[in-house]
């Protein structure tokens, strides 16, 4: 018994040990890139040579955090210009949060954070005094279907048809003799408030009771890549080849023909901030998001640039 | 035997005072857990009822008995969701008693000891496998197949989540079922083999017979554990905006994930009628435990007068 | 007419039996399946890298001081002034060898400060060239002219779970350093305290409540009261307290089982020589309990590894080591949670099994430290 | 009588909720002596004996009538539990040394009360080892478990035990029906051994036990004390019938 009480208290505390030096450990891989060594050699000093390139250059002493929260579709090219942001001012912490389109623009208006993001217009009972909105990309959203269907293309008014359950097979719209499985976003999705307004969804009944849905973009693409007979909708940013985005309305869903408009499913990618609480980091980063650099990442990442 | 004088008065005073504060300092800890619950009760409450109350409130009953939920409308009905709930639960207590009382019986029963040595481990394991796998489990083995076998053509269904619930609550009623299988004493093996029984019918007609309030305390926890769960769930449902079920493989959207879904993004009004699923939730869940507290209420009567 | 009912008796057994067998096959197989699923999605993933990198890719800007004296080699791909070795990894130039006397290990970022580049790191910018979709030679060259300060950009790929291994671990030690101490003093007062009566009944019917409500209630009231109310944000510590709370009935049940299992005899015996109750729970009670409370403390990991519904709402999904136990940067993601974000988010069933490999690991090696330490509990017991 | 008093006894009543285990005690106990309580089970001299160092207080529901002084002071009103349980330590009937060693066990006591010094220690437990008559059979192996000896050893540390919180009154209740007739002489021996040093109370079944190492003896049954006085008269000449069918073996 004596022994055993000893083997077990010795056994947890090095347990705690290792945990606790695990976690170290850990931490000093991620500081040591923020550790100040006084290496001999380090003498060169930032932006001595290389100051050509003033889009990127850190001019400005920026610092300070800046919590952006809202609209989950824009996460990939945000994510990219919030990485590049970050690598030029190093001072600057900048932390993203998904959590929605009306959790962001709430957010905003209540102050909890410093910029908001939408991926749909503001309503008319958010466009508050002082609210500013930048449009910084805009996305397509792309109708997504099994590649294993024939169809290739469809109307809006046809989708508001499937997605009000009006239409319920396959067939009526020229595909095969079979049932739609309509796969739709979870309310409060910024993506399907901007789906249902552009194909005026409302108007057409509403969602059909029956539809499934899901939680986020990646379970709408797993749900449609599972199903033979699915449709679903998804960011343009997220679309990858386990499904197959057809034309709406005969217009190919690519970014040249979402900028020109010609595509109707388009929407635009929004910031929001209160203007008179906007710090110079916060303005810094708008801009960047629209300079030519920014709006680069916006591309790589599927999105649109606004120009 | 004279060196008493260090006991008297050295001890009586000394020692008083860190046994009331420990024993202060256990009873504390011990009320945590009942401020937890007041507190998660007032709070969770107290946000969920408000939608119900003040100018503009939403009609409870159209709450209680609506069977679409759209937000964006304003159109807040959850009745769907109890019965898919319900019949979510009642699918998985239907096959999962059976199985699990089963298993439990051959562990406890028939099978060898090297056997059992490897069975029950991996129930354990079973136990401890996060919801989250299950999840994905359900969603990249069981809906692809129910996605080929239903007429519905779709994969997410009751069906769907009565299966998955039914792996899940199986490790709970089997270590539960086995315990008890295991605490008949061998007499009444003995008595009933003696009687000239085979081993099946001893099984049968006095082992579970005597385990059964084990066996039920088992089945009512599946219930709790089957009603509670959401992520594993939330990946299969359906989660349909309204509708009642009519078969198997219609969709379902149960209580939970209804909160879980929505929860990141809701705001105002919409945050409030996910603390009032809750509220719901957590009524079905206060009715599930006052059964067990009477039920081993009354198991515990019947151990005395044995 | 006895024949006939023997044959009958043994049929009903038959089928009985016969189910019961085919239960324990189903039970057993439908792990084997889970298990195999996981593995065969997961295990491809598993490698090094996943084990021991950052989750996120990681950009920035490096300044290197080129060499003035140049070691030359015959590699097409080699930059003589860094020293270090170009190759096209996945359509990205990455650093495959750096030189023992390479100027990139004293590289300085934009805040001055060392920022050592390391091998696979990859190269998409050199002074104001972009050198992405150029061959390892192309790269080779544009590194290699002029002289002085360069600036590079260098992005280091993540893809690994390192920082939700060590997020999970503070919320494992959080949620434990909170949760023991009150978990284990409820057992002692429940066991060694209590009188019969309304307070006992009150606390256990409370205790009984707390284990019965479902996660995503617990989620629910910690995003409201310590998210939202204390103002903690997505935090650690609201993850952390939230958990805590969850956890108390399994602590608190399986430490007064232990407790229970204290033989009343040494009780009689600790009080018999005069010692006072706290004393008799230092010295005998605790002790004989320890491995019973190491149980508990083991049981507590496997649910905090497994949680997912309360922990999402409150310490969030971010991918980060967190810097404080509050605020904006203390959100993190445990191996769960970003297990389940994966599959919401970007369809990668395939990472994310690769996640609940390691969490398979993580709880198999919890069973086995509860049966070792329970098991050698037991032989020590049947000593006396 | 010459004998010092040093316990007395008077109008004691024990009751479990309703029911009542001891009734109307009245006694004087002598010091330096062995006094042996006889008596079929569930007579109440179990209960008695508890009752003298208060180990009855740990049990919920029970409340005593009446009084026990300890040389002239009142056991229940003038003096708290833990200082009465450290000057009248207790035996029981199962030996229950502490999952610990043998040193440790031995030590334990003194520890509580706040000895720490090492050679202390040392000198406390080789001292009670003696006394308890065991520190031949253990000198070797304080360091062992005390689990992992004969039962009659471990009877004799605990023993010892009780020995080294230096103890006025050692309370033995029924301590050797676990044990084999050799460990019994052995410990019989050395109550007689103690009773020197110590004012000894010994519950027990054993009628011989009581009539071998007892200089006084009560008899109980059903919570009442039938008879009491020198042992010599009580198994000779028992005034009372209940007595002697008892212990004649014409009952219980």
């Amino acid at each position: 018994m004596m022994k055993l009480r000893k083997v077990l208290v010795a056994v947890l505390t090095i347990a705690m040990i290792a945990a606790l030096s695990g976690c170290g450990k850990q931490d000093n891989t991620t500081t040591d890139n923020e550790e100040t060594t006084s290496s001999p050699e380090a003498t060169a000093t930032p932006g001595t040579e290389e100051t050509a390139d003033t889009t990127e250059s850190p001019a400005q002493d920026l610092s300070g955090t800046i919590t952006i929260t809202g609209s989950t579709s824009v996460e990939k090219p945000l994510t990219a210009m919030i990485d590049e942001f970050m690598a030029l001012n190093p001072d600057v912490t900048i932390n993203y949060t998904g959590t929605g389109s009306s959790a962001g623009i709430a957010d905003t208006l209540a102050g909890a954070n410093d910029i908001g993001t939408s991926s749909r217009t503001l309503k008319s009972e958010e466009e508050v005094d002082g609210l500013k909105e930048v449009v910084f990309a805009y996305d397509g959203i792309a109708v997504a279907v099994n590649p294993a269907n024939p169809i290739t293309d469809i109307s809006t008014e046809d989708l508001a048809k499937i997605f009000s359950g009006q239409i319920t097979n396959w067939s009526e719209v020229g595909g095969n003799d079979a049932s739609i499985v309509v796969v739709s976003r979870e309310g409060a999705s910024g993506t399907r408030d901007a789906f249902e307004e552009l194909i005026k969804l409302e108007d057409a009944g509403g969602l059909l009771e029956d539809a499934t849905v899901v939680e986020g973009n990646g379970n709408v693409q797993t749900s449609v890549a599972g199903n033979e007979n699915a449709i679903g909708y998804v960011s343009f940013s997220f679309i990858d080849e386990t499904v197959k985005s057809i034309n709406v309305d005969g217009v190919e869903g690519t970014p040249e023909n979402a900028k020109s408009g010609v595509y109707p499913l388009s929407r635009p990618f929004l910031f929001v901030y209160m203007e008179d609480k906007a710090t110079p980091a916060v303005q810094a980063f708008i801009d960047f998001s629209l300079s030519e650099e920014g709006q680069g990442f916006v591309e790589e990442n599927g999105g649109i640039r606004i120009d | 035997m004279n060196n008493n004088a260090y006991k008297e008065n050295l001890i009586s005073r000394r020692k008083e005072y860190p046994e009331k504060v420990f024993k202060g300092i256990f009873l504390l800890s011990a009320l945590v857990s009942v401020l937890s619950v007041i507190a998660i009760i007032i709070f969770v409450f107290s946000k969920g009822l408000q939608p119900f109350f003040g100018e503009d409130a939403y009609s409870f009953l159209e709450f209680i008995t609506g069977l679409k939920w759209d937000p964006g409308n304003d159109v807040y009905g959850v009745f769907y969701m109890i019965v898919g709930s319900l019949l979510a639960t009642l699918g998985a207590i239907v096959l999962g008693v059976p199985i699990g009382l089963l298993t439990a019986v051959f562990i406890a029963e028939l099978a060898p000891k090297e056997l059992v040595a490897f069975i029950k481990p991996a129930i354990e394991l079973l136990a401890g496998i996060p919801s989250v796998i299950y999840g994905a489990f359900g969603l990249g083995v069981i809906v692809p197949i129910i996605n080929e076998i239903s007429p519905t053509g779709q994969g997410e269904s009751l069906l769907a989540v009565i299966c998955v619930l039914t792996i899940m609550v199986l490790p709970t009623i089997i270590s539960l079922s086995e315990a008890s299988i295991r605490a008949v004493p061998k007499s009444y093996r003995e008595a009933s083999l003696g009687l000239g029984a085979s081993k099946t019918q001893t099984i049968f007609k006095t082992v579970i017979p005597a385990a059964r309030s084990g066996i039920l305390t088992a089945t009512v926890l599946g219930i709790g554990r089957a009603i509670g769960e959401t992520m594993a769930v939330m990946m299969i449902a359906g989660n349909n905006i309204g509708g009642l079920p009519t078969s198997i493989w219609s969709k379902v959207r149960p209580l939970t994930t209804n909160i879980a879904m929505e929860m990141g993004y809701a705001s105002g009004r919409h945050q409030d009628m996910l603390f009032a699923t809750g509220v719901i939730l957590f009524l079905f869940i206060m009715v599930i435990n006052i059964t067990l507290t009477k039920l081993t209420g009354k198991l515990g009567d019947k151990g005395r007068s044995k | 007419m006895e024949k006939r009912k023997r044959n009958d008796r043994k049929l009903k057994d038959g089928i009985l039996q016969g189910l019961i067998y085919l239960s324990a096959i189903l039970t057993v197989t439908v792990l084997a399946v889970i298990i195999g699923f996981i593995l065969y999605k997961g295990l491809p993933g598993i490698n090094f890298d996943f084990l021991t990198r950052q989750w996120d890719d990681r950009t920035t800007f490096v300044n290197v001081e080129r060499k003035a004296a140049l070691t030359e080699k015959n590699d097409a791909a080699y930059v003589a002034s860094l020293g270090i070795t170009l190759a096209l990894d996945n359509e990205n130039i990455v650093i495959s060898h750096i030189d023992k006397d390479s100027p990139v290990k004293a590289a300085l970022n934009m805040k001055n400060q060392a920022y050592v580049l390391k091998k696979k790191d990859i190269i998409t910018k050199a002074g104001d060239v972009k050198i992405e979709k150029m061959t390892a030679e192309e790269a080779a060259a544009v590194l290699n002219e002029g002289m002085g300060v360069v600036r590079i950009k260098i992005i280091r790929p993540g893809g690994g779970i390192v920082p939700m291994l060590v997020s999970t671990i503070y919320i494992i030690l959080l949620s434990l350093i909170i949760a023991a101490p009150v978990g284990i003093s409820s057992a002692i007062f429940l066991n060694e305290y209590a009188k019969r009566g309304r307070i006992l009944r009150l606390i256990r019917f409370a205790i009984q409540n707390l284990a019965g409500i479902p996660s995503i209630i617990y989620g629910l009231f910690g995003m409201l009261v310590f998210v939202q109310i204390f103002k903690m944000q997505y935090s650690v510590l609201a993850g952390s307290l939230t958990l805590s709370i969850m956890l108390l009935p399994t602590i608190i049940s399986t430490t007064e089982e232990a407790l229970r299992e204290i033989p009343p005899a040494y009780r009689e015996a600790s009080f018999g020589l005069g010692s006072t109750k706290l004393q008799t729970i230092r010295r005998i009670i605790l002790p004989g309990a320890l491995p019973g409370i190491l149980v508990a403390i083991i049981l507590s990991i496997g649910r905090i590894v497994g949680e997912s519904a309360a922990l999402i709402w409150t310490a969030g999904t971010v991918a980060q080591i967190p810097g404080a136990l509050v605020g904006s940067e203390a959100g993190a993601a445990t191996l769960t949670t970003k297990m389940y974000w994966l599959i919401k988010e970007s369809a990668d069933l395939s990472t994310a099994s690769s996640i609940a490999v390691v969490l398979l690991v993580l709880i198999i090696v919890l069973n086995i430290a509860s049966k070792l330490i329970t098991r050698v509990f037991l032989t020590k017991k049947g000593m006396n | 009588m010459s004998d010092i008093i040093k316990f007395s006894v008077s109008d004691l009543n024990l009751f479990y909720g309703n029911f009542q285990a001891l009734k109307n005690i009245n006694m004087k106990i002598a010091k330096e002596k062995i006094t042996a309580f006889i008596g079929p089970s569930g007579c109440g001299k179990s209960t008695f004996i508890k009752t003298v160092n208060r180990m009855n207080d740990l049990i919920e529901g029970v409340r005593i009538t009446g009084e026990i002084t300890m040389d002239g002071v009142d056991i229940y009103k003038d003096m708290d539990a833990i200082s009465l349980r450290t000057r009248v330590g207790m035996v029981f009937q199962q030996p229950n040394p502490f999952p610990m060693s043998i040193y440790d066990n031995v030590a334990y006591g003194p520890r509580i009360h706040g000895i720490r010094k090492k050679n202390v220690l040392d000198e406390i437990v080789e001292k009670s080892l003696r006394q308890a008559a065991i520190w031949d059979e253990v000198k070797d192996k304080l360091k062992k478990s005390a689990l992992a000896v004969s039962g009659g050893q471990q009877q004799r540390i605990c023993i010892a035990r009780t020995l080294a919180i230096e103890p006025e009154v050692i309370l033995m209740d029924e301590p050797t029906s676990a044990l084999d007739p050799i460990s019994t002489l052995k410990i019989e021996d050395l109550a007689t051994e103690l009773k020197q040093f110590y004012t000894i109370i010994i519950v027990t079944h054993n009628m011989q036990q009581a009539g071998r190492i007892s200089d006084k003896t009560a008899f109980f049954l059903n919570g009442e004390v039938i008879e009491y006085g020198e042992t010599e008269q009580i198994f000779n000449k028992p005034r009372n019938k209940k007595t002697e069918d008892y212990i004649t073996g014409r009952f219980g």
